[in-house]
């Protein structure tokens, strides 16, 4: 009898082991949790993650500097842009060379889009996740605008590698201004459809309020940046404290709560789509005439040391990181990636609440999974 | 601009089609097998499988600008034991490999794989220097159309979904079972 | 505080350590065995407490391995980075700092997985990308001529 | 007379139901091999003991449907004959209605409609 209850576990508090694994709809790729139950009452979430280690720092020792461009985007698909230039100003602060100020302002201007389509995304697939179809077809909707504007003026739809070391791969579409006002109107015409739909439901706020609270304290010691961080009072916004490109010369405002919970982490992200469509809106009218990039060398070689440049993803504070001894390809670059980082703090937070929280609470965290592998 | 259109007949018809289809087949199982191949083909459900970024290519196919539902294939099926057909979206690494091989074994029959992406195909741009990349999902599953690009465009999948469907309406019904008797391995 | 007063301050403050002024942050270079203390007296200093803990990069120079530690402090926006080297590369280890920053547990592991350095009093060390028999990748000396295709 | 069509209407369901059953299982193509009949999670091999009591919580939920899903089905004949029938259905109604409030009383007094 007692084999019988040793395997079936009657009678002592067996731990029941979910795998909410690799193949999961809610876990946006393959990132597997290892949940521990009792009941519906989530007693630990173990992260297991390298199911897409592809190896990106090693492959960029063996690779020259323009070549590693196109790893970035790579890297956080969904703000590639973002990963393009946060490398190029590293290398451009290396070689001390000023790029020309119409650089700046295309490069502010396709990070913001790219901030507003992952943005999008997430609110297409965090409805989803609670169970809304709708948004999957709003969300992705209004996006293929946002790719149709990247296509013409990159080539690409998501992975536009556009930025290059010393500027821009190629100059912007004639009719890129007409393009991303029509859509920044349009954009905003509709975005009380996006509160409509989720952000006024009762049984959203009922599944996301209160629920996976994080306080300002244990988000600065978790590290947790970019909108997870800020919806806890963390103001972490690099555009804010460093500003790199045109982030200086416009007017923006960072969103900040104090709340913490998911509902809280949701909201930043609908009004830093707002606040993005106005850094647009500031510079989409005269973007200065000139040269689209600076003429360089055609082996790019970076002088020894150490360089640093922090950019504000649509996730959080990507860092890239460049050791150099002088040769063609460097000698270490590291890529401090937000999703990484914020999943340090999914366990923490989730504990005590149902398996359907944390479904909630990870969506609410925006990962993107080849970002934490790398 | 852009690809030259295809004009429909000879997207019907060419010799590679004939060669697919066996022959001595007789009237009757022939148009018992149109039938059954007609509505395998147009309701092919896949499996929600996406590693990286052709995974949102292939939600964005899936959104109402490309709309999949046109060839019905809009249904996500999360568990394999209700999809036909596995996209490989995104790069498979060696970590990944068992479990992939898992999801294929758990499928039911007819089950059919389509390769999306240079990462599926071949590794794509992590072929060289990565030492955690399996350079191609053929080394793990036998894969029925491969789709280049990276990522390739939502039509290059709609396009490369449609092969994948005129290679069902040549299968017979002996056909399917050689081929599924090919996914056999002894209980071990 | 500009960097060279932050690079004083942080003298007088880590007794010992070799305090440099670097192109973009003041860099202290100190011995393994006082990391902890200083992150600890570093983390819970008064006038500059470095609470956040932005990334720990492990690096593999040749013939030491080391690690570099991004620290700033969020109220006022200094940022330091703390230089560590051992020279042991059959079985490298430093102090962990997963008691004083939390967000160190993943990014230890990480290093750990790569690197094949250990970090003693990690609550639960293990590999997060790869698996137990596969070598240590980051380092230059990796060879693995089955996986990797050089050209 | 009329007898004869329920025997034959029930004999068509059956017929209709075996023979799909029947020809699926001749003509499907099938394959076997050991993974395919390990339980599925997520791609992975199932961990720790899979085999064991479920929260108590489950059952009071699933009852508790039951009964009220049963209850649905029942009111749905009554709606059809409702008017025909006229007063006498309608306080047989309210009466049917104030025993399952009752039960629905009882779960709730019982802390069954909240998890633990």
């Amino acid at each position: 009898m007692e084999e019988l209850a040793k395997n079936t576990g009657i009678g002592e508090d067996e731990e029941y082991i979910i795998n909410m694994g690799p193949q999961h709809p809610s876990t946006h790729g393959v990132l597997r949790l290892v949940v521990s139950l009792k009941g519906e009452i989530v007693k630990n979430v173990e992260p297991h993650v390298g199911y897409i280690h592809r190896g990106i720092e090693k492959m960029c020792e063996s690779l020259t500097y323009p070549q590693i461009v196109h790893l970035t985007d790579r890297m956080d698909y969904l703000s590639a842009h973002i990963n393009n230039e946060a490398f190029c100003l590293n290398v451009e602060k290396a070689l001390e060379i000023d790029i020309p100020d119409r650089v700046k302002v295309v490069r502010t201007i396709m990070s913001e889009l790219t901030r507003l389509q992952s943005h999008q995304l997430f609110w297409a697939s965090y409805g989803m996740d609670l169970g809304g179809q709708t948004c999957y077809f709003y969300g992705l909707r209004d996006r293929e605008k946002i790719l149709n504007i990247f296509e013409e003026t990159t080539g690409a739809r998501m992975l536009v590698s556009y930025s290059c070391p010393g500027g821009l791969m190629y100059d912007i579409h004639p009719n890129f201004q007409k393009r991303t006002k029509e859509f920044i109107a349009y954009f905003r015409s509709i975005l009380w459809e996006y509160d409509a739909i989720l952000t006024g439901n009762v049984i959203f706020q009922e599944r996301t309020k209160e629920i996976g609270k994080l306080s300002l304290a244990d988000a600065i010691s978790f590290g947790i940046t970019g909108p997870s961080g800020r919806a806890s009072g963390f103001s972490c916004d690099v555009r804010k404290h460093e500003p790199y490109s045109a982030y200086d010369r416009v007017k923006f405002n960072e969103v900040l709560h104090t709340e913490g919970d998911t509902f809280h982490r949701y909201l930043v992200r609908m009004e830093e789509m707002k606040e993005s469509m106005n850094i647009i809106d500031q510079l989409i009218e005269n973007i200065p005439e000139g040269p689209y990039a600076v003429k360089m060398k055609p082996v790019i070689k970076l002088p020894e040391g150490e360089y640093f440049q922090r950019v504000e993803s649509a996730r959080g504070e990507l860092d890239s990181i460049i050791i150099s001894d002088g040769n063609k390809n460097p000698f270490r670059a590291k890529f401090r990636t937000p999703s990484f980082v914020n999943l340090g703090v999914l366990n923490y937070i989730t504990k005590g609440f149902k398996i359907a929280d944390l479904v909630a609470i990870a969506g609410s965290l925006d990962f993107v999974i080849p970002d934490i592998d790398r | 601009m852009g690809i030259k259109g295809m004009k429909y007949e000879d997207f019907k018809d060419n010799e590679s089609l004939e060669l697919l289809k066996e022959s001595g087949t007789n009237i009757l199982l022939a148009t018992i097998d149109d039938v059954i191949n007609w509505g395998r083909k147009a309701s092919l459900w896949p499996l929600t499988f996406a590693t990286s970024c052709c995974g949102i290519e292939m939600m964005q196919t899936g959104a109402p600008y490309h709309d999949f539902a046109r060839f019905g294939m809009e249904v996500y099926r999360a568990s394999p034991r209700q999809a036909d057909v596995i996209v490989v979206a995104g790069t498979i690494v060696y970590k990944m490999a068992p479990v992939l091989k898992r999801l294929y074994d758990q499928m039911s029959e007819p089950k059919y794989v389509v390769a999306m992406g240079a990462c599926a195909i071949s590794g794509g741009p992590f072929f060289l220097n990565s030492y955690s990349v399996v350079k191609g999902v053929e080394h793990v599953i036998p894969v029925d159309v491969f789709i280049p690009g990276c990522p390739p465009r939502p039509e290059a999948l709609l396009y490369g979904m449609l092969q994948l469907q005129r290679k069902i309406e040549t299968e017979t019904m002996r056909s399917r079972k050689k081929r599924s008797a090919s996914h056999n391995s002894e209980i071990v | 505080m500009n960097i060279t007063e932050l690079a004083e301050y942080i003298g007088s403050l880590l007794p010992g350590c070799k305090v440099t002024e670097g192109k973009q942050f003041a860099e202290v270079a100190l011995p393994p065995e006082m990391l902890h203390d200083a992150a600890f007296k570093l983390r819970n200093d008064a006038k500059a407490s470095f609470d956040f803990l932005v990334c720990i990069t492990g690096v593999d120079y040749g013939q030491d391995l080391g690690a570099t530690y991004h620290l700033r402090s969020v109220s006022n926006g200094y940022t330091v980075v703390l230089k560590v080297r051992t020279s042991d590369r059959e079985n490298p280890h430093f102090d962990s700092v997963t008691d004083i920053w939390k967000s160190a547990d993943l990014m230890e592991r990480e290093i750990y997985d790569l690197l094949g350095i250990k970090f003693t009093g990690h609550p639960d060390l293990r590999r997060l990308f790869l698996d137990r028999s596969w070598g240590f990748p980051l380092r230059k000396d990796y060879m693995d001529d089955t996986k990797i295709v050089t050209k | 007379m009329n007898n004869e069509w329920l025997v034959l209407f029930f004999l068509v369901g059956a017929l209709f139901v075996g023979v799909v059953l029947v020809l699926a299982g001749l003509i499907a193509p099938r394959s076997i091999n050991p993974q395919k009949f390990e339980p599925y999670e997520c791609g992975m091999p199932t961990q720790g003991v899979t085999w064991l009591q479920f929260n108590v919580g489950y059952y009071l939920f699933a009852i508790l449907f039951l009964v009220f899903d049963v209850e649905t089905v029942l009111v749905f004949p009554w709606a059809v004959v409702m008017r025909s029938i006229g007063m006498t259905a309608f306080v047989e109604i309210v009466i049917f209605f104030f025993i399952l409030g009752l039960g629905l009383l009882y779960a709730w007094k019982k802390h069954a409609l909240i998890w633990e």
